[in-house]
Order: structure tokens, then C-alpha cells, then sequence
């Protein structure tokens, strides 16, 4: 066969579409891919970034249409305490330390990370910031000293996860791991109580009527909010990871941000140790136990990815508050806990199952 | 099969209830004025704690003048502190506390006080007195001591001078942990003895079990063992029985039944268990009824309930365990 | 649907029994929330035939073979096959009536075998144990008919080369002992040599009545082996059964455009920046392995063609230029300013843009809208303080989808719902809007249809024109010739002829490609 | 051209090992990529099938090299305890549990999916087959009941997963609550001691001079390793995981498969629970605490991919006995508490830092 056809001489002329990896790409979906006779189902592509930026996702309406209905039931269970003052400022002090340690982890999540460290970040941190020694200096350093730490250990799993090249879960294990134990080796397993009264008195008082600890998590939030979704911050988040190669074939650093990315959930994780201390006016290293897991379920029953690329952190926000108004309601109407950790799993899978349904297309993650 | 499954689910033995400790003497028994108590725990996730909450419960059904409110048990501070705050929100009359961890616990308890409602305080204690209307619970660091003097003491009856001791811990990172290793040191001590191999469960079966098992094998020959924990002494024991060894004497910690069964038989390692008894969270409820009625206790001069009521760490042997029994639960 | 039965079209030629028909679709609709993308589409296929889909990207192609595969359930429509009516709920359902598909994207598990991605679902087993032995002997029996008997059966399939994976997705299709195979886009990753032998085995499946469904943007290759043609544009069918033989590429054209189409190359325009500034200047690069002792130059306004077998190590250059890998020797110079190796960083600084070869796995950000993907290497010039722009951002994304007629051309819109060429544009905007002074071009045509190709041309030498220092590597040598100002030929990672293109004959670049290979 | 360069297919020479994809196409793996001037990393991709199923995976010579290294340090540290026949059948036994656990989750982890309600599962199953009723049929209705409660909660999830189309992470996490509280519920919280003397003469005993649970594990984790590797139900396994898409077009019934894993899954926690309750010689809620940590990361250190499509049942035996041997040494040297936390994230780095560099490529995932 001598004869050459002009133009298909040297192969490959259009190769469309051609990525064999693409499924694959996005494989923890596994478990909902495929079967249904449609293939590659399509998350709500049309509608997704209406406004540019603010997602007003149709998932969020079906979840927030869950907390709506949460709500609407510990009225109507409880209906002379569910809606006081009282009862709604406690759900949102609850919500504040998990919520702000939520709003790094969307972060990670979105980089396709995950920080299970979370909670041994925090512990270590309201451990570090209550010894006597760091008392001694006052409120001020006992703050910046919280921060440090949350940040330090935070940048310890980045450096690791983007320069060691260790993948996130078992770089984050370790410091799982290894910060619980220091904390127990710098309180000698002891309660650190903090008898600095700037400190509580701040921390623990009230402005225009709301808690200072609300106010944080809603500052918190709102920055975050801001940092994800109106700076190139937030869009190299997206792009590292939504597709690391082509993020990185565009002139991004993608190591130094997966690095700043951790470093960033260090440091919520030091703010959230900051918002415990003062709630339990101590420092611990029990403090924090399973953040982990409430904030990684926060942020994706909230809608972001496993697998990255998306993130939404109001989802998050709301993720929260689920949780939060869920065992309030439990309280408030006295469930034995064996029977509310039974309702608990029932109304997590109803809430995802109810969620899908609101919406046309099948699927979230 | 689905029949079989479904049979096997109901299990009344294992469901019995905790009988009552003596419900109030004279007048105190005689119905009141309603009282509503709540009740914060940690989380049921081993036998004691789990009886702990049981008592409570059954304790305040004894009762037809009380209306008992339990949260979910947990062990994260900030969430009891959030339960607590919901109970006082909630405006309940008196409240039963088991802190996880009583220092971090110290303000809320004190927001109740403050807001007139009496606390009180079960087991772990608050830091500051302020906290609690009436504290009643165990004495870690004395139980530690009692097994640590049972333990001297039938070390010299055997005549060792030297003897290899060892201790299966609890969580930890609990203070109470500290408290009661602490004890059993500090009295080992006073005997010249030491702690030669220490391992920490979690106050579960399997965690009793597996860091027995390694424990063992450090030490190829024992002397004797206190393990903290009675419900995580079945894994204990059940470790002993894998590897075989009886060669040592083992005590137990809290007091449950299966551990006095044994101590009864006489067959088992175990020869002793130093009681730390959940039946004080019966108490602890009869106190709250009588601080929301506003009355004292039948037996004692004082018009008021006492400020702090310490529980003893008693020794349960082969010699006294019959009278021990009925404080003995199901772990 | 309005449509009347029987094909109205001219009768291809040659064909025994016109009247016997294997396949017709009627009136197939398949919306996806937010498109329409079948609107009624007709086609039929008769036994022994290689029946070609003539279609823009985005047309609908890819979508009606899916439902044809039982991939996609449709909306509306009637598919009938040997005269009765079939149902097609399921790939299996597809697979049990006779039609295997090579599918575009390729549909292949890169971390299993050879042997376990052709018999993928219907492996060799006893008891539910494989047969790794009979399926190996079977794999290489049907890999042997492809011209292939090389290729272990053992071997992993991700670590096969493009052409490699292509073949193993064949020979999953001969397999299946079909009635019907539908190969979408098959001779995209392939070379010359393969595509001939791709069309020697098409040829001996219709001999022996199988019939083929066959896509392709490219004209020659319709020409070559297909018998008949249909003709797709925005989801509907605008001609069927044209003669593929005879019917007049700018009938075609204008039928899937629905516009006149210059196919030829525009016209080198005069620079009109200053010719004898050096854009850059590449020093003796080597990466062991890939490439050795590569040197060349650029001028500002200049076009330079890299011409080259699958293999020979173009990609690579492109991209150790780019800073994505680190050279083993030889340096970089920018406008005479020596680049630090191996930093992308450093080179988007120094005003050099790289669209890669592989659009998905390297350049897209699926889940983002397209203004996004276009912004992504000028983030920091859309920003202030750190904060994006996001109305300089959208607007000038969408003057730039303007310039490139990209369709739809709705900068919000998630850049996965965008047809393969429609993409492909979308980053060459990228590196549009960052303004970079040298734009390196990998396969930039590769999936685009004849009329988006045309832009794409216009558009590169404007740029040229306007100062920009082009580098285009391309595995179609008219391209290569129509487009450069200068060729370099690679073999085997060394640099064996420069040239300037009008110089240069297609005869002879290939005859520089191939020396030696013949071997 | 009929003369073709033999190979020319394969890419000329070396174009072995071209996956472009492979970086984008395994988000999770995020941190590791990007900005070290080499282009997509590749997996040891030739040598992953040698042999056609035993994956005699480089990478598992370096895993295997820090097993072998830790009982150096074992034997060094504890010459007259370590290398005991009663150590070694210790560190058996206590893997035994957690190594049939870890089977089902090699599987579910290579469909690209999770699940965190192992732990659960085993401490339902455990309770189950241990309440008085139960015991009064006898150690085979026992045994039946525990297999059948695992496998049951197992399908569970997998019909949550494939058909409800709710993401692993958040069905799994539901069943790991629900499980738990169902079991609480079941036990009211008690330890169920054992009374049927035959299941534990049997279950306690040996034959041939090893214990009846190692024999047990081997055999599971056997019939597991020809499950995966050399059944077609194991390969539709890697195909799911690999590629649900293509999976699906080929003609494979993905959902139906997904839920027979998470299935196969629970059987494994149901195995696991008859196990624990032999060495413990009592059911109890609290069992199985942490497993679903313990086996995900065993499986991920043995080099499993989070990402789906690569699984290694070897690996994963390596990676459970690693862990197991770590406490056996941190018992045998009687280290306290928290110095063993942080000594074990220092070693889990470590390990998996070393694991890379005894390889010649940057990264397992
Ligand atoms: N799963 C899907 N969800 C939403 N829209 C889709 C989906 N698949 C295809 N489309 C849209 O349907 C239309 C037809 O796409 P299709 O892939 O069939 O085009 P094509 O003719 O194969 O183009 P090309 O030549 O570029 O391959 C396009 O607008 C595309 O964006
Ligand atoms: N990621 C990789 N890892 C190892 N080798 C690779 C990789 N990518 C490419 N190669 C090899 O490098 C050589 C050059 O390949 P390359 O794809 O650059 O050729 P090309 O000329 O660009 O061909 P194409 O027309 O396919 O773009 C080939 O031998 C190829 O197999
Ligand atoms: O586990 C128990 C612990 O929680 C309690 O505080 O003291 C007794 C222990 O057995
Ligand atoms: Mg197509
Ligand atoms: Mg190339």
C-alpha cells in the first residue's frame, strides 16, 4: 500500500475527544455510575454557575429544603422550645467550632484531598494555647499561639501530601495520629483549665446580642466564602482540583497551593481550637474527637465532590446545620440514644435520597 | 431464615433492668411535688457507663413524682455543653451530670447554678464547687490504692520479694486514668513494689482482649494484674485463656457481676475487684428528686442534702462478695 | 415525526439488492437537559456497506450511536433491524442484536490487560473462573487479524500507546461477531500505516457482509472506503445516502455547514512586526529517551511546523520548551533571555502558551464554565489584590469565543457540554486572552470539523501577523505545509530536515519521515 | 507502506507507558502531582501483571521491606519475646479480625468506593449472633446469623449505593451509625458473653498447631485473592472500579455489581464478627471500633488505589500486618501512651516515604 492519502499520512488526524481516562477520572462514583441506561450522567451543567459565581445550585434547594424540614419538625415536636432564642443561639455556638473546621476541609475536598486530622489539629492546638506557659503572656499570645500551631500542623500534612508526594489520607492519618499523641505528651493528659478572663470574658461574651463565637463562624464563613469563590485563590483551588495536569500546564504552582490548602485547614482547624477552649473554658487533648468524620460528611452531604474539582461552601453551611438541628431535635424530645443513632442513619440516607429527587438529574457525586 | 434472625433479636435476660438501690427512707418515698430532672452522660460505649445510664433511667421510672430527660451521650465537651444548655433552656428542674470531662464542663454547669437550677454532679467532678449543688461519685485514686495494697498484700502472703506486676489501664486520656494509675503506684510504691508492664485499653471487650494478649506475651511470666475496668476484664480474662496462664492473680475494677461470679468460683485469676459502682447514678437521681422537692435525706440530722457524698472503693474478695452483690452490674 | 419512510437520496452505486436494509433509525430524538442534540435524525444502513456520518462537532454523531449501541435511551424514534422492530435498553441488548461500537472516546479500563479489555464483560471462563490461557490465545488470534500480533495480550492497556489502546477497542469489536460495527472517529490516534491497515480489515468485513458505520471529519477517508453517506447538522439528518464516492466536497460541506467553506489555507499576510527579532531560541535540548540535541529558532510573526511520525517526539519537545518537563541538557532562550528549565511558571511569565495534545487529561477543567477554563493561565491579570474581575473576565472571554465562532458561544456554560472542536478552541482562547508572545500548538485541528478547522487556520495567522511566534505540531502534513512559514522534520527525537515550506513537497516530507522506518 | 516497523503501534521504542490521562484521571491524588517538571508520573505500569494476576508489584517489595525491617527492630528490641511461637500466633490472631475486614474492603476500595460502617457491622453481627436467643440454637445458627446479619447490612448499603445512586462515603457513613445504634439496641448496651461451649472449643482451638482463627483468615483472605484475580467476578471488580463507563457499555451490570461488593463486604464484617467474639468470648456493641480506620488504611498503605481500578490483596495483608507487629513492639517495649501515638504517624511517613524511594517512580497513587 504505497499509495498515501494527502493529510492521513502521519496518523493521528482527529483524535476527538479522545481520553480514555475520562470515566475513570471520576471514579468514586462508581457505586452510582452506569446500568441506568444513560451514560455519563451529567451533574446540572446548564445551571450550575448562574450569577458567576454565587452557585445557586438546584442540590443546594433540595438540602436546604431538608433543613427547612428539620426545623419544621422541632417546631412542631417542640414547638415552646425549639424556636427560642435561647435554643437557636445554642444550635449555632454548637455549629460554630465543627463549621469553621468544615469550611478548610470544603477546601481540601475541593483540591480531591482529605484532612482526617482535623480533629487532633484542633486538640493539639487548644492544648498548646492553654499550657501555663502560654497563658502566662495573655490573651493575645494565647491566640496567635492557637493559630500557629493549627497552621503549622496544617502546612506539615501539605508539605508532605504535595512535596513527599504521600497521599492525603495517609499523610493526614498520621498526623491524626501523631498530633493526639503530642497533645496527651504537652498536657500530661491533663485538662487545662484557662484562667486568663480576658480570654473567656471575650471569647464567651456576646456583641449586638449575638455570641462572639457565632460571630466568628460567620466571619470565618464569609471569608472563606469570598477566598473560594472571588479570588484567584479560590480558582486555583477549583482548577488543582478539577484536573491538577491542566492546572499545572496553565502556569499554576500546584504543589505550593495543595500546600497552602492544607496549611489553610490547619489554621481554621487552630481558630476552631480557639472556639472550643472558650465553649469548654479548657484545653483538652480529647478535644476534637471525630470532627474528622462530622466534617467531611458536612461538606459532602453539602455537595462537594470526593473526587474534587467542586466545591460549594454554602452547601457546607448547610451540611452543618443539618447535623446540628438534627441532635438538637433529639434532645429536645428526649430520643434514647441507641433509638437517635438509628433515626440518625435513616434521616442522613432519606435527606441524600430526598435531595436527589428534587432535582432532575440523578446524581450528586 | 428470616424467622430464625428475627428470633434471635429479642434477648430479655441481657435487657433486665438494674434493680433500684433503696428508694429514699421513711417520708422521702412518699410522692411529691413533680419533679423533672435531666440527665447528661458520656456516651454508653462501655459497660459501666452504660449502667451508669441505665440506673439513672430506672431509677427515676421508681418514681411517679419524676419526669427524666436524657440527652445523647457523647464524649465531645462542646456538644454535652450544647445538651446542658438545651436542658437548661428547656427549663428542667434539677440536673444530673456526668461530665465527660469535668474541668471542660466546669461553666455550664455553673450557667445552670447560676440560672437556679441545682446540679447534681455524678462521678467525674466539676473543677470548682460553684458548679455543683451536691457531688456524689467514686474515689479513682483510692481505688487505684486498694488494689494496689490487695495486690502487696498477697505478694508478701506468697512470700515474693520481687514480684512482676502489671496493669491494663483505661482510656488513656482520661484524667480519671491518671487518678487511679496513680493510686495503684503511689500504694505499690509504699511497699517497694512497682508497675513493670502497663498497657491502656478503651474500657471495651476487644481492646481488653487485644492489649492483654501483647501484653502477655512481653511478660512470659506474671505475678500479679489489676486491670481498671471489669467490662473490658472479659477481654482481659479471655486473653488470660488464649494464652493459657494462670501463673498470677488478677483483680478487677468497678465491680461487675461476671467479675464477682468468678471471684466466686474461685477457679478464675481473678481473686479480687476493687468496686467503683454505677448504682451511684441511682443515688444521684434520688438526690436530685429530694433537691427538687426541696427536702433533706431521712436518715441524717442536716435539713439539707450534703455537698459531696464519695462512694467507697471497697475490696470485693471470695470472702465478701455475697454481700456485694447487689451493687454489682451487668457489664 | 413528519419524516416519510425510504431513503430519498441518490442510490449509491454498486450496491446488490437495494432494497435489503440491516438498520433504520427514524426520527430519533435524545434531549439533554438544556440541548436537543438529536432532533430527528433518520439513517439506514444495508449489509455489507461502510456507511459514513457526515457531521460539524457537536452535531449529533457521537449521541446517535450511542443510542444505536443502547447507550442512550431516546426520547423519540423508531430503530428497526432486519425489517422487525428493536428494542435497545441496555449495551447488552445492543450487543445480543449484532452492533458493537467502537465507541470515540475510548472506552477501554487502562488497568486491565489486553485480553481482559477485548473480552471486557464477556470473558473466557469456567465456572466463573477465567480462562486467562484461551482468551490470551483468542486475544492474539484477533489482534493478529488487526496486523498485530506483537501486542501482548498480557500487557496493561494504559500502557499502550493511543494507536495501541485504538487497536485493542477493534478487536474488542471483532469479538463480538457483529452484523453491525460502528467505528466513531477510529483512525484519529492512528498513522498512516495503521489507518491503511484499519481500511484493509473494513474491507474484508463488508466483503463478508458485515456492515460498517463509519465516522470521520476527514474528506479523504469518506472518499476512500465509504460507499454511502449521511449527512448530519444540529441533530437533524439534512441528506442521506449520498454517494460517497461522487457527491462534490463542497456539496458536503455547505449540506453540514450550511455555509461555503474555503478549505484552502489562508494567505500568509505580510508581518508586520519586525521579522528579525528572535522570539526564541532553542539550544542543543535533549531529554534521554525523547528527543536529542534539538535547536532551532523563532522570529516574532513567524510560523514554524513540526512535522513527524506518532512517536517521534514532538509533543515532548513542546512541552520541555514549556518548562512542563525538565531537559537533561540544552537551554531555552526567550527574546535572548535564557528560561528557567523546567518551571511552567517561569515560561507563562516569559510570554509562552502551550495548548496540549491530550484537550481533556491536559488543558480542560470539565466542570468549570468555559470562561473559566479560557482564564486560567491569567489569573493574576484578572485579579486586583487577589480578587477576580469577573465582569472583565466574562467579557472578555466571550469576545475571544466571538473571534473563534465557538458555539454556543455562552461563556457560563460548563465546558464538558461543548462539542471536542468547540473545546479545542476554548484554549487556544486561553492563551489568547493571556497575550502570550509565543503560542506553542500541539495538534490543534485534532476532533475539529472541516469549517471550525478554517477559523482555526485563519485565526493562527492573524496571529502571526499581529508578532506572535507560532510552533504548530501536527501529524497532517498539508497542515503542516499550508500553515508554516519553516518545517522542521523529526524521526525518532532527532531533528533531520528545516526547511521553509514552500520548499517542501508533501512527498518529500513524508519520504524525510519515514526514511530509515522502512526497515 | 506494508513494511511496519514492528512495535510502531506501541509508539516507537519507548512509547510503552504513555497514559497521558493517568494524572488527571486520578484526582484524589491531587497533592502528589504537578510542578516537578516531569509530566504525568507513571505507575510501575509493565510490572503491575506480571504473571497475569499474582501483581508481583515493585511496590510491594518496598512495603514488604518495612514489614520485614519492623520485626527486625522487634527481634532486636525484644531478642526473648518477639520471634516466640505464642508472639507470632498473637500477632496472627489480632490480625485476624481486622485482615478478613480489610479483604471486603480491598474490594469495595477498587470499585472506587468506601466504607466506613465495617466497624459497625462487625459489632451488629457480633451482637446478634450472641443474644440468649440466638445462643439456644447452637454454634451453627450462631455462625449463621453473624454471617447473614453482615451480609445482610452489607447489601444494604450496596442497594443504597448502586440503585439509590447515594454516594459511598455518605450511605456507608448512615449504616456505620444505624449499625451501631441497632447493636446498642440489641444488646441494651451489655457485653452478651458466650455460653454455647462448642462455639468457643471450636473457634478457641487450634488444628495442626495453629489456631482455628489464623486458619480462618488464610482461608478467607485465599479465597479472596482467587475472588479477585482470577474469577470473573474480580475482574468485573477492577473493570467497575477502572472504568464504570466502559464497564457499563461492555455490557457488565454495574449496579448489580457495586451491591454484591458492599454484600461481599459485609459477609467479610459478619466473618470478622464471629471471630472477634471468639477471642473475646462475648458480643458486644463496642466491637469493631475503629476497624473501618484501621482496614482503610491497611488497604491504602498496601497500595490500593482510593481512586478505584488497582487493587492488591497482598498489599493489604502486608499493610494489616504492619500495623499489628507496630503494637505488638510498642506493647513488647512497654511504651506509654502518647509516645506511641506520635511514634506511630512518625512511622506511617515513614514507611510510605520509604516505600517510594526503594522504587524508581515518584508515586504509588
Ligand atoms: N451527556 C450529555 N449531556 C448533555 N449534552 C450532551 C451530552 N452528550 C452530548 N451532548 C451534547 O449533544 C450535542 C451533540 O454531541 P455529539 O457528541 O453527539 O456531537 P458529535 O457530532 O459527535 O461532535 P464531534 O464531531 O465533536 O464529536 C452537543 O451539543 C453536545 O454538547
Ligand atoms: N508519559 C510518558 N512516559 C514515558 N514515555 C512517553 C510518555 N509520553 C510519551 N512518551 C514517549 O516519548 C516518545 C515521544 O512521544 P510523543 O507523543 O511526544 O510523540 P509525538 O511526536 O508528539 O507524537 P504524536 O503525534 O502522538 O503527538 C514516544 O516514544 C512516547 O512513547
Ligand atoms: O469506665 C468507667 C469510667 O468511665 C468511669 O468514670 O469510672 C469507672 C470506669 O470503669
Ligand atoms: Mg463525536
Ligand atoms: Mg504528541
Amino acid at each position: 500500500m504505497t499509495d498515501k492519502k494527502p493529510g492521513s499520512v502521519l496518523g493521528a488526524g482527529s483524535a476527538e475527544d479522545r481520553s480514555p481516562n475520562e470515566t475513570a477520572g471520576s471514579p468514586s462514583s462508581a457505586g452510582g455510575t452506569g446500568g441506568d441506561g444513560r451514560s455519563a450522567p451529567q451533574p446540572t451543567a446548564p445551571a450550575a454557575t448562574k450569577g458567576g459565581g454565587l452557585r445557586l445550585d438546584v442540590r443546594l434547594t433540595g438540602l436546604f429544603a431538608v433543613l427547612v424540614l428539620l426545623c419544621v419538625v422541632g417546631y412542631l415536636t417542640r414547638p415552646d422550645a425549639f424556636l427560642t432564642e435561647g435554643n437557636l443561639s445554642t444550635i449555632l455556638r454548637l455549629a460554630a467550632a465543627i463549621g469553621v473546621v468544615s469550611v478548610g476541609m470544603t477546601f481540601v475536598i475541593t483540591t480531591a484531598g482529605i484532612d482526617l486530622s482535623v480533629g487532633s489539629m484542633v486538640a493539639l492546638a487548644s492544648v498548646w494555647m492553654t499550657t501555663v506557659a502560654t497563658q502566662s503572656y495573655g490573651v493575645g499570645v494565647m491566640v496567635l499561639c492557637a493559630l500557629l500551631v493549627g497552621l503549622g500542623a496544617g502546612l506539615v500534612n501539605g508539605i508532605l501530601i504535595a512535596y513527599g508526594r504521600v497521599v492525603p489520607f495517609i499523610a493526614t492519618l498520621a498526623m491524626m495520629v501523631a498530633a493526639r499523641g503530642l497533645a496527651e505528651r504537652i498536657s500530661g493528659r491533663q485538662t487545662q483549665v484557662i484562667r486568663d478572663t480576658a480570654f473567656l470574658d471575650f471569647f464567651r461574651g456576646s456583641f449586638l446580642g449575638v455570641p462572639v463565637l457565632v460571630w466568628m463562624f460567620l466571619l470565618v464563613f464569609a471569608a472563606g466564602w469570598v477566598l473560594l469563590n472571588r479570588t484567584t485563590f479560590g480558582r486555583r483551588t477549583f482548577a488543582v482540583g478539577g484536573n491538577p495536569e491542566a492546572a499545572r500546564l496553565a502556569g499554576i504552582n500546584v504543589k505550593r497551593h495543595v500546600a497552602l490548602v492544607y496549611g489553610l485547614a490547619g489554621l481554621c482547624c487552630g481558630i476552631a481550637a480557639i472556639m472550643v477552649a472558650a465553649r469548654t473554658t479548657s484545653g483538652a487533648s480529647t478535644n476534637g474527637l471525630y470532627y474528622e468524620l462530622d466534617a467531611i460528611a458536612a461538606v459532602v452531604i453539602g455537595g462537594t465532590l470526593l473526587t474534587g474539582g467542586r466545591g460549594s461552601l454554602l452547601g457546607t453551611l448547610i451540611g452543618v446545620l443539618i447535623f446540628t438541628v438534627l441532635s438538637n431535635i433529639f434532645t429536645l424530645n428526649n430520643l434514647e440514644t441507641d433509638i437517635q443513632n438509628i433515626a440518625k442513619g435513616v434521616i442522613i440516607v432519606v435527606a441524600v435520597l430526598l435531595q436527589y429527587r428534587t432535582m432532575n438529574h440523578p446524581r450528586t457525586t | 431464615a428470616g424467622v430464625v434472625l428475627s428470633a434471635c433479636t429479642s434477648n430479655d435476660a441481657a435487657q433486665e433492668a438494674p434493680r433500684n438501690v433503696s428508694v429514699g427512707a421513711g417520708d422521702n418515698a412518699e410522692p411529691g411535688p413533680e419533679v423533672t430532672i435531666g440527665f447528661s452522660a458520656p456516651a454508653a460505649d462501655h459497660g459501666w457507663m452504660a449502667a451508669m445510664t441505665a440506673y439513672a433511667r430506672s431509677q427515676a421510672e421508681a418514681f411517679e413524682d419524676v419526669t427524666f430527660t436524657a440527652t445523647e451521650g457523647t464524649n465531645d465537651s462542646s456538644q454535652q455543653i450544647a445538651q446542658i444548655e438545651t436542658l437548661i433552656n428547656d427549663g428542667v428542674d434539677v440536673l444530673v451530670i456526668l461530665p465527660h470531662d469535668g474541668a471542660q464542663l466546669t461553666a455550664v454547669g455553673q450557667q445552670a447554678m447560676d440560672a437556679g437550677i441545682p446540679v447534681v454532679n455524678v462521678d467525674r467532678v466539676f473543677d470548682s464547687p460553684l458548679a455543683y449543688r451536691c457531688w456524689i461519685g467514686g474515689d479513682n485514686y483510692r481505688m487505684g490504692v486498694n488494689a494496689g495494697d490487695y495486690i502487696a498484700e498477697q505478694m508478701r502472703e506468697q512470700g515474693k520479694d520481687d514480684p512482676v506486676i502489671a496493669e491494663v489501664a483505661g482510656i488513656d486520656s482520661l484524667p480519671l486514668t491518671q487518678e487511679r494509675s496513680q493510686g495503684f503506684a503511689d500504694a505499690l510504691a509504699r511497699h517497694g513494689f512497682e508497675v513493670s508492664h502497663r498497657v491502656a485499653a478503651e474500657f471495651t471487650v476487644e481492646s481488653g482482649e487485644r492489649q492483654t494478649s501483647n501484653l502477655l506475651q512481653s511478660a512470659s511470666s506474671l505475678d500479679a494484674l489489676w486491670n481498671h475496668d471489669d467490662d473490658q476484664g472479659i477481654g482481659v480474662l479471655a486473653a488470660i485463656e488464649n494464652a493459657g496462664r494462670d501463673e498470677f492473680i488478677m483483680v478487677g475494677g468497678a465491680g461487675s457481676l461476671d467479675m464477682m461470679d468468678r471471684i466466686e468460683s474461685g477457679e478464675s485469676v481473678v481473686k479480687a475487684t476493687v468496686l467503683y459502682s454505677p448504682s451511684m447514678c441511682a443515688s444521684a437521681i434520688s438526690l436530685a428528686r429530694l433537691l427538687g422537692q426541696a427536702k433533706g435525706l431521712g436518715d441524717m440530722a442536716e435539713h439539707e442534702i450534703p455537698a459531696s457524698i464519695t462512694t467507697y472503693s471497697a475490696v470485693v474478695t471470695s470472702d465478701n462478695v455475697a454481700e456485694y452483690r447487689d451493687v454489682g452490674f451487668a457489664s | 415525526m413528519s419524516r416519510t419512510d425510504g431513503p430519498t437520496g441518490p442510490r449509491a452505486a454498486g450496491q446488490e439488492e437495494a432494497g435489503e436494509v440491516l438498520l433504520r433509525m427514524e426520527g430519533i430524538v435524545k434531549v439533554f437537559p438544556g440541548v436537543r442534540a438529536l432532533d430527528g435524525v433518520d439513517l439506514e444502513v444495508r449489509p455489507g456497506e461502510v456507511h459514513c456520518l457526515l457531521g460539524q462537532n457537536g452535531a449529533g454523531k457521537s449521541t446517535l450511536i450511542k443510542v444505536l449501541a443502547g447507550a442512550h435511551q431516546p426520547d423519540e424514534g423508531v430503530i428497526t433491524w432486519r425489517g422487525t422492530e428493536a428494542r435497545l435498553p441496555s449495551p447488552v441488548a445492543a450487543l445480543r442484536l449484532g452492533v458493537a461500537t467502537m465507541y470515540q472516546e475510548l472506552d477501554l479500563v487502562p488497568d486491565l490487560s489486553v485480553a481482559d479489555n477485548i473480552f471486557l464483560g464477556h470473558w473466557r471462563s469456567r465456572w466463573g473462573f477465567t480462562r486467562a490461557r484461551a482468551a490470551a490465545a483468542e486475544a492474539t488470534r484477533l489482534l493478529t487479524r488487526l496486523g498485530h500480533p506483537e501486542i501482548r495480550p498480557h500487557r496493561e492497556v494504559g500502557g499502550l500507546s493511543a494507536a495501541g489502546q485504538q487497536l485493542v477497542s477493534m478487536a474488542r469489536a471483532l469479538a463480538h461477531d457483529a452484523g453491525l460495527i460502528v467505528m466513531d472517529e477510529p483512525t484519529a490516534a492512528l498513522a498512516a500505516d495503521e489507518t491503511e491497515n484499519l481500511f484493509r480489515v473494513v474491507e474484508d468485513l463488508t466483503a463478508s457482509g458485515v456492515a460498517v458505520v463509519y465516522i470521520s471529519h476527514r474528506m479523504e477517508e469518506l472518499r476512500r472506503i465509504g460507499d454511502r453517506i449521511t449527512v448530519i447538522k444540529d441533530g437533524r439528518t439534512v441528506a442521506r445516502n449520498l454517494d460517497a464516492k461522487t457527491t462534490p466536497t463542497s456539496e458536503l460541506v455547505s449540506l453540514m455547514t450550511g455555509r461555503r467553506v474555503d478549505a484552502a489555507f489562508p494567505k500568509r499576510e505580510e508581518n508586520t512586526t519586525d521579522a528579525s527579532v528572535e522570539a526564541l531560541r532553542v539550544e542543543g535540548l535533549t531529554r534521554r529517551g525523547e528527543f536529542r540535541n534539538v535547536d532551532f529558532t523563532l522570529r516574532a510573526g513567524e510560523v514554524l511546523g513540526i512535522a513527524g511520525l506518532v512517536g517521534a517526539g514532538r509533543s515532548e519537545i513542546l512541552e520541555t520548551v514549556f518548562g512542563a518537563r525538565k531537559p537533561d541538557s540544552g537551554r531555552v532562550l526567550v527574546h535572548g533571555q535564557p528560561l528557567r528549565p523546567g518551571s511552567v511558571p517561569a515560561a507563562v511569565r516569559a510570554g509562552i502558551g502551550l495548548a496540549p495534545e491530550e484537550r481533556k487529561s491536559q488543558a480542560l477543567l470539565l466542570d468549570l464554565p468555559v470562561a473559566h477554563n479560557v482564564t486560567l493561565a491569567s489569573l493574576p491579570e484578572y485579579s486586583r489584590l487577589g480578587f477576580s474581575q469577573r465582569a472583565r473576565e466574562i467579557d472578555d472571554a466571550t469576545e475571544k469565543l466571538r473571534e473563534l465562532d465557538l458555539r454556543p458561544a455562552d461563556p457560563r456554560r460548563l465546558i464538558r457540554t461543548l462539542s471536542g472542536g468547540n473545546q479545542q478552541k476554548a484554549v487556544v482562547a486561553r492563551w489568547l486572552v493571556h497575550g502570550c508572545r509565543i503560542l506553542l500548538l500541539d495538534e490543534p485541528t485534532r476532533g475539529v470539523d472541516v469549517g471550525a478547522r478554517s477559523e482555526l487556520y485563519r485565526l493562527i495567522r492573524e496571529l502571526a501577523a499581529s508578532g506572535v511566534a507560532v510552533v504548530v505540531v501536527s501529524s497532517e502534513v498539508p497542515e503542516v505545509l499550508g500553515l508554516a512559514d519553516r518545517v522542521l522534520v523529526l524521526r525518532d527525537g532527532d531533528i533531520v530536515h528545516e526547511a521553509p515550506a514552500d520548499e517542501l513537497t508533501e512527498a518529500d516530507v513524508l519520504d524525510l519521515v519515514m526514511e530509515g522506518s522502512a526497515a
